[in-house]
Order: C-alpha cells, then sequence, then structure tokens
C-alpha cells in the first residue's frame, strides 16, 4: 500500500517510516555535528531520536486500537529480478508496534542512563572522545531493530537481523583495546559477530527455501500458502522451520550457539542492558512468534523448537549458580530466560512467549543497569580508597568477591535491585510471576517433560538470584573499595527507578483476567492458545521460588564469607559439580579444540602444503624443468667445429633413413 | 549531441591523446605528468556516462553497434566491431571509474619514472575498456593480450622485491590460457568464416560439434582469469609485488575480464558444453570460495589476504554464472562491480598503510584505529561490505547469486548452494581477523603512535567508492535495470540449449 | 656402364670426404675432403645428365666448381687468419665460440 | 659390355678409393694434396667416359689446377704442423666412421631397392656436350645463376683479401698538422 492509502487507513500509520528514520536522523546528527555539541547535547539529540521512535510506536499503538488489523506501508521497491521482487516496507500490526515499543521504550530509557553511565566510564578509560561514537551506535543499533521489527518480508527481517549483529560487535568491541591481554573485548566482538553469522547462515537457507517453494518473501503471502505448500511438499516446511530454529538459537543465544552472549558482557553495561537483555536476543523469538503459522504446520519443529527452549533455561541456570562476575550472572540469566520465552513460543503459547519477553525486558534492563550502577559505585570507591597509587593491579569491578554489605553505601540501587530480582525469580505480584506462571502453566499442559525442566530452571532462578543479591548487598565489605562505594547520581538512578516501577506493574498487561496482552496480539497472530490461570501451577512456582531464595539465604546469608580468599560456601558439598559450574562445562573451551583450532589449522595447511607447496609447486617445477633441460642442451654447444659436423652428418644420415624407408 | 566520433570508439581510444601529450612532457614534470593523466582519464569517465546516457536500459540487444571491415584474408572476415549491452556496460563505467582513483593513488606513491607509469596505465585502460567492448574475437583477443603488457611493466617496474618473478609468473600464467583461446578462436572462424560475435550466434550449429573443446578452451583463458581454484596463485603474487593502482586495478577490472568472457562467449556460444560443464565449473567455484576463504586466515601479509579474498569472491561470480537463472547470472554481473568496489577500496587502504610504514605485514600494526580513526572507520565499511552484510553492495550480490543457485535447474541439487553459503561464515572469519590483527586491540609498535591519519587527497580517492557501496547497498534496481534484459536474453538462449538437451 | 657403379663409387667418395671432415683436426684436410665430398656430387650430376641425355646436368657442375672455388679461397683466408692470431690451425683450438 | 672396359672401370674406381683413403689417412697435407689431385684427375677421365670432355677439362683445370694449387700454397705458408694422433673428442670417432659406415650402407640399400637402371646408349653422341652447346644454354637459361656465381666469386675474393691485409703503416694524409699531434 502506498502512502496515502495507508493514510486513509489510519492517519498515524503514515509515520511508521519515522521510526526507522528518526533514530537514523540521530545517528547523522551525532556523527556529523557531534563534535560540537558536547556530550550533554550529543546524549540528548540520542535520547530525542529514540524517544522520538517511541513516540510514534505509541501513536502507531493508538492507530492500531481503532483500526485493528494494521496494514503495510511500501516505501520503495528494492530489489526486482525475475520473479524475485523485494519491496522496502513496512508492516504495522499489533506483533511488530509491540515490539517497536518494548525496543523504542526501553532503548529510551536505556539512552538516558548511558548519557551518565558513559560520562564516568569514558573518564574511567581515559578517552572522552569516544562519548560521542557510543550514542552513534546505539542510534544505530536501535534504527536496524526497527528495520528488523517493522519489516514485511524475510528480506528485510535479515537485513535488520543482520544489521543488529553488526551494531552488537561494533559496541562489545567498543573499548576494543581493553580485555585480556589488551585483545579481550575486540576478540570477544569478533566471536558474537561469527557465531551470530552461523546462525544468519541457517536464517539464509531458510530464506532460500521459502523463495523457492513459496516464489515470494513476503509473509503475508507466505503465511496465506502455508497449508498447500505444507501439505504439497511437508519436508520443505521442516527444513525452513528447522534452519530457522538455527538463526534462532544463533541470534538469542539458545543451546549450541550461546556462547557469544556471557563474552559480550565485555561491552559497556548499558549494551548489555539494551542488546544483549531486552531487546535484540528476543529477535529470535519475534522471528518464531511471526512465523508462527509456519511451525503450526510441522509439529515436530515445534517441539525441535520447544526442547530447545527448556534445554537452554536449565543448563545456563546451572551455570549462572558458580559465576562470581556480576554481569556473567545475568548474562546466563538472560539466556536461560530465553530459554523460557523460546520454549513458550515454541509449545504455540505465542502470546505467553511475548509477554514474558516484554516483562523480562523491564526487569532485566533494571537488574543490567543497576549491576551498571554498582560497577560505577564500586569504580569510584576504588579510585578514593587507593587514591595514591595509581597503579592498575588486578582489581575487578565486576567481580561480586570483591563487592558485599552494598546496601548501605548505595540504599537507591539496592532497592531497585531487590525488586528486580524479585521480579526474575518470580515472586508474586511482581511481572515475572505472572509471564513465567503463563509459559509454566502451557508447558504443564503441553508436555511434562518439559514443565519439569522450566520449574528446575525456575528454582535455580531464584538460587543465583538470592546468591547474587546476598554477595552483592549483604554481609560485611570485602574490600576497599566496596567499603567507600557511593551511590551514583540521579542520571544514572531515575530510569532504574522507572523500570522498577514497570518491573511491578508490568503483570498488569496480560493479568490471568484481563488478558489485555492476548486481544492485542489475536490481530497479528494466527491463532493464540487461550492463557487460562491454572492455580496449582501457580502456587508451585511461587513456592519454589520461595525456597530457593531461602536456600540461597541459608547457603549465602548466615554466615556470609568476608575474606576475599575463602572459597565460595558451595564449593566443598558440590566440589567437582561446582568446578564444572565455575568452568561453563567447559563448552568454550570444547568448541576451541573442536572447531576453532582444526579450521586454523586447516588454513595454514592448505596455505602452506597445498598453495605454496602444490600448486606453486608444480608451477616453479614447471620452470626450473625448463632450465634444467635447457643446462642438459648447453652441454652440446661445446665450440668444437668437428662435433657440430657429427651433428650434421647425423642429421643427413637420419633424413637418408627416412627417405630409404618412405 | 554525437561529436561527429562513434561514442565506443571515443571511449575506448580517449586515454590515447593523454598518452600522446604526455610523451611530449619531460620526465622532470612529474606534476604535470600526473595532472594530464588523471585529466585524461576523467574526461574518460565522462565519456563513459556520456555512453550510459546514451544507453537504453529496457533493450537486450547490443546496441551503439560500431562494425567496420577490418582485414579480409581469403574467405576471412575480420572486422572492427565495438558493442555494448547490459552485461558490458557496467564494466565500462567501473573501469573509467576505478582508473582516475587509481591514478590519483600514485601521487605520493609512485615517485620514479612517473612519465612511464602514467603512459603504461592509461594504455591499460584502452585495452581493458576494449575488451569489454570488442564483439570480434580477434578483436576481442587482440584487446586481451594487449592489456597483459602494460600490467607486465607496471608489476615489473614499479613493484616490490620479487617483482621480477611475479610479472613473469603473471604473464605466463595468462598467456599460457591465451593461447589455446587464440586456436579456438582461429578454428571457429575457419569453420564459420566470420569471427563477428553476432554472427556466430546465428552459425552455433556449424562449430557445435567441436563444442566441448572450444569451451574448454575459452574456458581455461578465462579460468586462469578469474582465476578459479587450481589456476589462482598467480593472483597473490602479482598483488603482493605490483604498486597500489597496480592492485587497484588488477583486482577491480582484469579479473573480471575472465568472468565476464564467461558470459560473453562460453555461454551463448556453446550453450550445450555449458550445460554439461556447469556442475564441474560449479564445484570448482566453490572449492575456490572455501580454499580462498580458508588460505586468507593463514596470510601474514594484507595484500595476499586480500588477493586470496578475491579468489574466494570470484568464485561466487563464478559459482552465480553457471547457475544459469536470472536472479544468479544478474547477481554475478553485479558482484563483479561490487567486488570491484570493496576489493579496490581495500587494495587503496592498505596501499596507504603501506605509505605510512613502509611494511604490508599485520603484525606490524595493532590498535591502529585509535590513532587512525578516519581511516579505521572507512577500512570497517568496506570490510563490512566486502564480507556481504546487508545495507552495503556485498550482500545484495552475495545474495541473489545464492538465491539463484539455490534453485538452478542445470546444477539440479541445491547443496551448492548450501554449501557455498558458508563461504559468508568464512569470509566474515578472515576479514575480521585482519581487522582486529590491524585496527583492534592495543597500540603495541611505537611507530603506530607517530601515523597520521588520511589527508584530504586519499579522502577524494576513496569517497567515490563508498558513495557507490552505500548506494548499490541501499538501492541496487537501477544497476539491475541496466543487467537484467541482456541476462535474460542470455539465460533463454543458453536454457533453450537445456531443453533441447534433456 | 650401369648407373649403379656411378652412384656407388660417388657415395663412396661421399663417404670418404664425411670421414675426413669428422676425423682429421688439421683444417686443410678438412677442406680437401669436401673438396672431395663436391667431386662426388659432380660425378653423379655427369652421369645422370649422360643418362637422361639432358644436358643441364652437366652444366650445373660448373656452378658447383665455381662455389668451391670461393668456398676454397674464403676458407683458406680464414684459416690463414686464424695462424696468424693462434699460431696454430688446429681446429679443436679455435672452441671459444661456446654457450 | 666389354671385358677390357668393365676392367678399365674397375681399375679407375680403385684408384679413386685409394686417392680418397690416402687423402684421410695420410699425416703429411702435402700429401693428402696429391692424393687429392690424384683423385681429380681419375675422375676427369670419368667425366670423358661419360660423355663430357670439357668437363674433364675444366675439373683438371679448375680443381686441380688452381684449387689444390692454392692449398699447396697456403700449406707451404702454414709450414703443415704434423698435429698428433690423438682424438681429443671424446666419441668422434668412433661415432664418425658408424655414421659414414651407416650413411654408405643406407646408400647402397637405397640404390639396391630402387634398382638403378643402366645408361640407355653408351654411346654418348660426340655433340651432345660440346662446349658451343654449354655455351649457348649457359647463356641462354642459366644466364641468373651465371650472373650470381659471379657476385659469389668477387664477394669469396673481397673477403679473403680483406681477412688476410696486414696493417699497412699509414699513407699521407691531406691534414698534417693533425697528424703531427696525434702522433707524438
Amino acid at each position: 500500500m502506498s502512502l496515502n492509502e495507508i493514510a486513509s487507513l489510519h492517519p498515524f500509520f503514515q509515520l511508521a517510516p519515522l521510526v526507522v528514520f528518526l533514530p537514523v536522523l540521530g545517528l547523522l546528527i551525532n556523527l556529523l555535528v557531534g563534535k560540537r555539541l558536547g556530550e550533554k547535547g550529543i546524549g540528548a539529540v540520542a535520547s530525542l531520536a529514540t524517544g522520538g521512535a517511541f513516540a510514534v510506536a505509541v501513536l502507531l499503538a493508538v492507530g492500531l486500537a481503532q483500526v485493528s488489523e494494521g496494514g503495510t506501508l511500501t516505501l520503495a521497491n528494492w530489489i526486482n529480478l525475475g520473479d524475485l521482487d523485494v519491496n522496502w516496507s513496512f508492516r504495522i500490526d499489533t506483533l511488530s508496534v509491540l515490539m517497536m515499543l518494548v525496543v523504542s521504550g526501553v532503548g529510551t530509557l536505556i539512552h538516558i542512563y548511558s548519557i551518565g553511565y558513559m560520562h564516568s566510564d569514558v573518564r574511567h578509560n581515559e578517552d572522552p572522545g569516544r562519548f560521542r561514537r557510543f550514542f552513534v551506535y546505539l542510534n544505530l543499533f536501535i534504527a536496524f531493530m526497527m528495520v528488523l521489527v517493522s519489516s514485511d518480508n524475510f528480506l528485510m527481517l535479515f537485513v535488520g537481523w543482520e544489521g543488529v549483529g553488526l551494531c552488537s560487535y561494533l559496541l562489545i568491541g567498543f573499548w576494543f583495546e581493553k580485555g585480556a591481554d589488551g585483545i579481550g573485548n575486540a576478540r570477544a566482538a569478533k566471536k558474537a559477530f561469527v557465531v551470530n553469522r552461523i546462525g544468519d547462515f541457517g536464517l539464509l537457507i531458510a530464506l532460500f527455501l521459502l523463495f523457492y517453494n513459496f516464489g515470494t518473501l513476503n509473509f503475508t503471502e507466505i503465511f496465506a500458502q502455508a497449508p498447500a505448500v505444507a501439505a504439497a511438499a511437508p519436508g520443505a516446511i521442516m527444513a525452513i522451520t528447522l534452519f530457522m530454529l538455527l538463526g534462532v538459537t544463533g541470534k538469542s543465544a539458545q543451546l549450541p550457539l550461546y556462547v557469544w552472549l556471557p563474552d559480550a558482557m565485555a561491552g559497556p553495561t548499558p549494551v548489555s542492558a539494551l542488546i544483549h537483555a531486552a531487546t535484540m536476543v528476543t529477535a529470535g523469538v519475534y522471528l518464531v512468534a511471526r512465523s508462527q503459522a509456519l511451525y503450526f504446520e510441522v509439529p515436530a519443529a515445534q517441539n525441535a523448537v520447544m526442547w530447545v527452549g527448556a534445554l537452554t533455561a536449565l543448563f545456563a541456570a546451572t551455570i549462572a549458580v558458580g559465576q562470581y562476575d556480576i554481569k556473567k550472572v545475568l548474562a546466563y540469566s538472560t539466556i536461560s530466560q530465553l530459554g523460557f520465552m523460546v520454549a513458550a513460543v515454541g509449545m504455540g503459547a505465542t502470546v505467553a512467549g511475548m509477554f514474558h519477553l516484554t516483562t523480562h525486558a523491564f526487569f532485566k534492563a533494571l537488574l543490567f543497569l543497576g549491576a551498571g550502577s554498582v560497577i560505577l559505585g564500586v569504580e569510584h570507591g576504588h579510585a578514593h580508597a587507593h587514591a595514591g597509587e595509581h597503579g592498575h593491579d588486578s582489581f575487578d569491578p565486576q567481580d561480586m568477591r570483591e563487592m558485599g554489605g552494598l546496601r548501605k553505601r548505595m540504599p537507591l540501587t539496592f532497592i531497585v535491585y531487590l525488586i528486580g530480582a524479585l521480579a526474575l525469580a518470580g515472586i508474586a505480584p511482581l511481572a515475572g510471576f505472572f509471564s513465567k506462571d503463563e509459559i509454566l502453566a502451557a508447558a504443564n499442559e503441553k508436555s511434562i517433560g518439559v514443565y519439569v525442566l522450566l520449574t528446575a530452571a525456575a528454582f535455580l532462578t531464584a538460587f543465583y538470584m538470592g546468591r547474587q543479591l546476598l554477595m552483592v548487598f549483604f554481609g560485611k565489605p570485602r574490600s576497599g573499595a566496596s567499603e567507600k562505594a557511593a551511590e551514583s547520581p540521579l542520571l544514572v538512578t531515575l530510569p532504574l527507578v522507572i523500570l522498577a516501577l514497570l518491573s511491578v506493574f508490568g503483570g498488569a498487561l496480560n493479568l490471568p483476567g484481563s488478558h489485555l496482552l492476548e486481544t492485542w496480539l489475536e490481530h497479528s497472530l494466527a491463532e493464540t492458545a487461550p492463557g487460562q490461570f491454572v492455580l496449582t501451577v501457580a502456587l508451585i512456582s511461587i513456592g519454589i521460588a520461595l525456597l530457593g531464595l531461602l536456600l540461597a539465604w541459608l547457603v549465602y546469608g548466615r554466615k556470609p564469607i568476608f575474606e576475599k580468599g575463602q572459597p565460595d560456601p558451595l564449593r566443598r558439598p558440590l566440589n567437582g559439580l561446582f568446578k564444572a559450574l565455575e568452568n561453563k562445562w567447559w563448552v568454550d573451551e570444547f568448541y576451541h579444540t573442536v572447531i576453532v583450532r582444526p579450521y586454523q589449522s586447516i588454513a595454514k595447511f592448505s596455505a602452506g602444503a597445498v598453495d605454496q607447496g602444490v600448486i606453486d609447486g608444480v608451477v616453479n617445477g614447471m620452470g626450473s624443468l625448463v632450465q634444467s633441460g635447457a643446462k642438459a642442451w648447453r652441454r652440446y654447444q661445446n665450440g668444437y667445429v668437428r662435433s657440430y659436423a657429427l651433428t650434421i652428418v647425423f642429421g643427413v644420415v637420419l633424413v637418408i633413413t627416412y627417405l630409404v624407408l618412405r | 549531441m554525437n561529436f561527429g566520433i562513434h561514442p565506443l570508439l571515443l571511449v575506448t581510444f580517449f586515454p590515447l591523446v593523454g598518452v600522446l601529450v604526455i610523451l611530449f612532457l619531460k620526465t622532470q614534470q612529474k606534476k604535470a605528468i600526473r595532472w594530464t593523466a588523471l585529466a585524461t582519464s576523467l574526461v574518460t569517465f565522462g565519456i563513459s556516462l556520456w555512453v550510459l546516457a546514451q544507453f537504453q536500459p529496457g533493450t537486450a540487444g547490443m546496441q551503439l553497434e560500431l562494425r567496420v571491415p577490418w582485414l579480409r584474408l581469403d574467405g576471412l572476415a575480420i572486422d572492427f566491431y565495438l558493442g555494448v549491452d547490459g552485461l558490458s556496460i557496467l564494466m565500462v563505467l567501473l573501469t573509467a571509474l576505478l582508473t582516475p582513483i587509481a591514478i590519483l593513488s600514485t601521487w605520493s606513491a609512485v615517485e620514479d619514472r612517473v612519465k612511464g607509469f602514467m603512459v603504461f596505465f592509461l594504455l591499460l585502460e584502452v585495452g581493458m575498456t576494449g575488451v569489454f567492448l570488442a564483439l570480434d574475437l580477434v578483436l576481442f583477443y587482440v584487446f586481451w593480450e594487449f592489456t597483459l603488457i602494460p600490467m607486465y611493466f607496471l608489476i615489473g617496474i614499479w613493484g616490490g622485491e620479487r617483482r621480477i618473478y611475479a610479472a613473469v609468473k603473471f604473464f605466463l600464467f595468462t598467456m599460457a590460457g591465451s593461447l589455446l583461446m587464440l586456436l579456438a578462436i582461429l578454428v571457429i572462424g575457419f569453420q564459420t568464416g566470420t569471427f563477428a560475435w553476432s554472427d556466430l550466434l546465428e552459425k552455433r550449429e556449424l562449430f557445435a560439434a567441436a563444442q566441448t573443446w572450444l569451451f574448454l578452451a575459452f574456458g581455461l583463458a578465462f579460468a586462469i582469469k578469474v582465476p578459479m581454484f587450481p589456476l589462482h596463485t598467480w593472483l597473490p603474487d602479482a598483488h603482493v609485488e605490483a604498486p597500489t593502482a597496480g592492485s587497484v586495478i588488477l583486482a577491480g577490472v582484469l579479473l573480471k575480464m575472465g568472468a565476464y568472457g564467461f558470459l560473453r562467449f562460453n555461454l551463448p556460444l556453446f550453450p550445450d558444453a555449458t550445460v554439461r560443464f556447469a556442475p564441474y565449473m560449479a564445484i570448482l567455484a566453490i572449492i575456490g570460495i572455501l580454499y580462498g576463504a580458508a588460505v586468507s586466515l593463514a596470510q601474514k601479509d594484507m595484500k595476499k589476504l586480500v588477493a586470496y579474498s578475491s579468489v574466494s569472491h570470484l568464485g561466487f561470480v563464478v559459482l552465480g554464472t553457471f547457475a544459469l537463472t536470472t536472479q544468479s547470472v544478474s547477481g554475478s554481473v553485479l558482484q563483479m562491480v561490487n567486488h570491484g568496489l570493496s576489493t579496490g577500496a581495500l587494495f587503496l587502504i592498505v596501499g596507504m598503510l603501506y605509505e605510512r610504514r613502509h611494511t604490508r605485514e599485520m603484525s606490524a600494526f595493532g590498535g591502529v584505529w585509535k590513532v587512525l580513526p578516519i581511516m579505521g572507520a572507512l577500512m570497517l565499511v568496506v570490510t563490512l561490505s566486502s564480507m556481504g552484510l546487508p545495507g552495503l553492495n556485498g550482500f545484495v550480490g552475495e545474495f541473489t547469486i545464492l538465491l539463484g543457485t539455490f534453485g538452478s535447474k542445470v546444477l539440479g541439487s541445491p547443496w551448492f548452494a548450501g554449501v557455498a553459503t558458508l563461504g559468508v561464515i568464512l569470509a566474515a572469519v578472515y576479514l575480521l581477523v585482519m581487522f582486529e590483527k590491524v585496527f583492534l586491540g592495543p597500540v603495541k609498535v611505537e611507530a603506530n603512535l607517530a601515523l597520521k591519519d588520511l589527508n584530504v587527497r586519499e579522502i577524494i580517492t576513496l569517497v567515490p567508492l563508498l558513495i557507490l557501496i552505500f548506494w548499490i547497498g541501499l538501492y541496487p534496481q537501477p544497476f539491475f535495470n541496466l543487467i537484467n534484459p541482456s541476462v535474460e536474453n542470455l539465460v533463454s538462449m543458453v536454457s533453450s540449449a537445456l531443453l533441447a538437451a534433456h | 656402364m650401369p648407373m649403379s657403379y656411378f652412384i656407388g663409387l660417388s657415395v663412396v667418395m661421399f663417404a670418404m670426404g664425411i670421414l675426413g671432415v669428422l676425423l682429421r683436426r688439421n683444417p686443410l684436410v678438412v677442406f680437401m675432403s669436401l673438396e672431395l665430398m663436391f667431386n662426388s656430387a659432380n660425378l653423379l650430376f655427369v652421369a645422370f645428365s649422360a643418362y637422361h641425355q639432358v644436358l643441364d646436368g652437366q652444366l650445373f657442375v660448373f656452378f658447383v666448381m665455381t662455389t668451391a672455388a670461393a668456398e676454397v679461397a674464403v676458407g683458406l683466408a680464414l684459416i690463414v687468419a686464424i695462424f696468424k692470431a693462434k699460431r696454430t690451425i688446429d681446429l679443436d683450438q679455435m672452441s671459444s665460440l661456446k654457450g | 659390355m666389354s671385358l677390357g672396359l668393365i676392367f678399365m672401370y674397375a681399375a679407375l674406381a680403385l684408384v679413386v678409393v685409394i686417392s680418397g683413403v690416402g687423402l684421410i689417412t695420410s699425416r703429411n697435407a702435402i700429401y693428402a694434396a696429391l692424393f687429392l689431385v690424384l683423385n681429380f684427375i681419375t675422375v676427369a677421365l670419368l667425366y670423358i667416359a661419360l660423355g663430357a670432355p670439357f668437363i674433364a677439362l675444366a675439373q683438371v683445370t679448375v680443381y686441380a689446377g688452381s684449387i689444390m694449387v692454392l692449398f699447396l700454397f697456403v700449406i707451404m705458408l702454414l709450414g703443415a704442423e704434423q698435429l698428433p694422433i690423438a682424438e681429443p673428442l671424446r666419441g668422434q670417432r668412433v661415432l664418425g666412421i658408424l655414421l659414414a659406415v651407416a650413411f654408405l650402407a643406407e646408400m647402397m640399400l637405397f640404390v639396391m631397392l630402387r634398382g638403378a637402371p643402366t645408361i640407355a646408349g653408351q654411346a654418348v653422341s660426340p655433340e651432345f656436350s660440346t662446349p658451343a652447346t654449354i655455351g649457348m644454354l649457359l647463356f641462354e637459361r642459366y644466364l641468373l645463376p651465371f650472373e650470381m656465381t659471379a657476385g659469389i666469386l668477387l664477394a669469396a675474393t673481397v673477403g679473403a683479401v680483406f681477412m688476410t691485409r696486414q696493417p699497412r703503416p699509414e699513407h699521407k694524409s691531406a691534414l698534417p698538422a693533425v697528424r703531427e699531434e696525434g702522433q707524438e
């Protein structure tokens, strides 16, 4: 539909392209004029751009409230080759607008937060010039995410998909000269990009399969033909959905390809909050939700998605228990929660999945930003405690073993962090409880195995969040830095408060009674399983959550560990198992030995032996062959007239023999 | 608005005017020589735009044809036959665009014998444009061989340490292939009595019997030039030893002559053989993609790495060509242009780094982005474009090629595209490794701290390429409109043979 | 007289000429054996001209003679020049022009 | 063919072979030259038998007369040194002989295979090759080759003269002044 047609549908819909162009505008302003605006100016422009996008999203939501089917707005014909006809068009429907709201909403809050955070982070890393570059990348990310979410066909979705992968590469490697021996951050960024690329490989193959089975890449046409093609070529849909699952595992850090997310914590904390908790990683969930019609055709694929999600949820939760870095714990917790969402969407409970996605965006962003404020405080404390010597001793501001007793030093951060943690753990009134409960209810009805896995994961979630709370905020400060830790400025804590409110009241979005979100999403999803409230499941989940917190208190609360060196109380009872948790089940090492090192040796072998040795060998060999041949013939040119005469006579004899024998 | 001279004739031979003027300048007048060369190549670019203006995108057949009887041996008619269509218009524009950029990049790079350098460079431009416009087999062969000579001297005289070895290797490789091609051309000539491309299309059945051998003869010459997997070892040596400008033109245009040759001669003239050999050529192309990517990872010298990446990228082009679907062939024609832009820019930046530190070893750099922010940013964009990131030109080409190859009836199975798509991952690996080794991480070497960022001239050389990289990435349709009709015509020509064959 | 007699004779003469050229190191003897080979050719010319009753054969002998004379003149001049330079005429001494 | 005639031809052939062998094996160049003269004369006799009297005479005068005299003259000039019998070039002698024998065998084989016919009429009419007819033919049909041989001879003489000239003292040149400074 062209601009004016859609305007007739609803005046607000024609604003849709602004969702992408506003962040791009912000990005260009900062890029070109940034130097003169100063830090506050840059922050303002960036936040305004994202805020503008949020406003447009709200307007679209209002528009959708009236015209609930939404519409598609075609901007330009991107590629038209033979029967490949792809347009750059915006799809305005309840699902995409929901994602826009979450992305731009949480995004704006994080933009405001990062003005304060980056102000000190940039000073800490002695490169004030980088402030501008951070906000350029952040706006680029919002723009690409909007392209992904608002696209009307799989190709534009793929453009956004890899675009956000690029932004996560740029932002993880923001401090590219920091990290393990100077190259750690850059390597983490490269790891993230390459692992994402492996996922994108799967999505690319799915795209090709889609094109050749459906003749188009457009959502509406594909979902319309889905039943027909499923009947005609069931294998095709199975292949498409499974390859798409490979893409999802890459982007949403599910089991086989999750390894990049923990390393992505190398990026500044607002990045972890925005990209690696709230928005980018949920792209996979959005993809499965969007192509739900395809998944319904192939139950086997749905099961695959469900099991991948459930297994990841439990697996990541176990690792989170053994981590010391405050952000690593949250990273594994994100992977685990994403496991919940993927399992939900896999079960067909798309609404529950999207609901958990939304609430998770709130409290996980809150937790990350809280962790950021804790890190700022501890760095601040460290600077004061060791004002004297300036040496960079091996102090790691993110290591929980350095912290302790921060609730007195940083009361506001503590309260907000507590709310976030309880919401994540799934304690009753908070948002986390409702969304997780809905997933557990759906799991309970769909397959007991998955339900057990998810409940175990929920228990472990409560446990490691309790552990983190106790280690960071309770007990005695374990290092000079944590003694002197100071509360972060208002600019940092304000967004925290807003997010805390959202975490508390987020549950209202889809309360068992009102099912607001469900009615909202009905318009764009094929068929949504009605989320019914099962009391028993709810009670069990609250019980599990409280049990987890209690156990954490028993282990970490009663006799808090004092000195820095003291081993983690869990080490003795679990020893071998705990060692495995600490080392992340050695998955990174496994991948390194099985994939990375063999590929490097193949590369060296093919560069050395095959290329230089064989091929060049043959080529140079021919060259030297000719030379040695020439050397051999030179001997005949020995200067003696008579030997030449001999050769001539030999020639004569040969000619005559030829004549005679002819 | 015709200056009385045929546009194609003008665009091909105008650089000779520059050569003439330069010959009269004294060797000491370096500045004058450089400006004359630049001016001539810019005017040639202007003329090529004028040719583009006269080119109607809609029609599939040859346009602006110029056919003048040239040689008449008894029974054999060799014409001076130029023409342009969808396949060659972009190549001519690319040549006309890259030459002034390459000349501009030699301002501070080439100091000795500037006169000789510029003369050879402009002669090279004549040869290249001629190759893309020639439609008479003999004329094509003449231009094909003619490009060898200036390139040989460019590498041989202004090259690095092992330049003689590299120049000779480059020359022999291409020469060996093209001799076979000459043989094939003669065979065709004698059997049909004409060398003109359009006439040969009608008389295809005359030499249809020897089609397999003719295909292989032409194919070998083009495979060496592309370069395809086993015949590629001349490329890294040629690139490492060539001066920056030489590398830009070598990667940007000379490699495309091979790929273009497949499209112009192998496919239309020997359709049955093409259909029969397509799977084997596709397999070779895929090996090239994966092998090139793997070997690039193990390289220590930046130019060698980019050279092997060219092997990998052109693997995609050849794969697209032999998949014989509209998407894949259009994609490969566009990918030829894309590769010229992104690899040309890569070589320019590597050349700028070489001018500053006089070494191409990646270990000599590290954390340079902190010291050279602008160069780092431009390098990042160019690396992403050659990696095939959506939104930039590389992706459009690669996606259409892979999409076309996936469902191509000639190759038969989707596995070809499946394995080739792995190349996309490997490309990301070695390019990011290069970017990391050179630009990221801490500044290890003291000398890197004193490096100066890009000056205005260097930025001007890169800007046109970047504009095109973004333009093709964001809105490729105008380029596809140019290519599409001719490609559809070519594919239908070949597929008619496919139907006949099955 | 049967032709095979003359052909046989000229072949023998020619073979002896070859031997002379190949085996002797004295350039003069080499030249003489060359003359011998010329002579065998002339013999055949005359024999066949008689056989075919065509005078042209004989005429050709004259041309052979003149070239032989010219060749000897130049050859001997060469030998004299070399003798002056190297004080020896042994063919094997003159081997500096080698590859 | 009468017995006497055969006997005469056999004798001539024998003389030719002996003189050839003599030429090859004689150590002293002069003996070789004399053997060659003998050879020329016997061949001249054969020419007469073949009905080519004028060529026979030419043979004797040109070959035996001028060329051999030239040889003898040069031999005298160079002192005809006796070169040692040793054969420095490895395999030269063996191969030489081998090739000569092979040549001989092949030609014999060739003649055998082709079965040379006998000369039609033995007696060739005396007017067959009188000097007049040869002269007429030479200047009619073969004028160009004749002129070319003249050219060859001229070139040969100039070459011979040039190669063997001695560096004679400078004759007086037209610019004495220049000459004097150049001299000191």
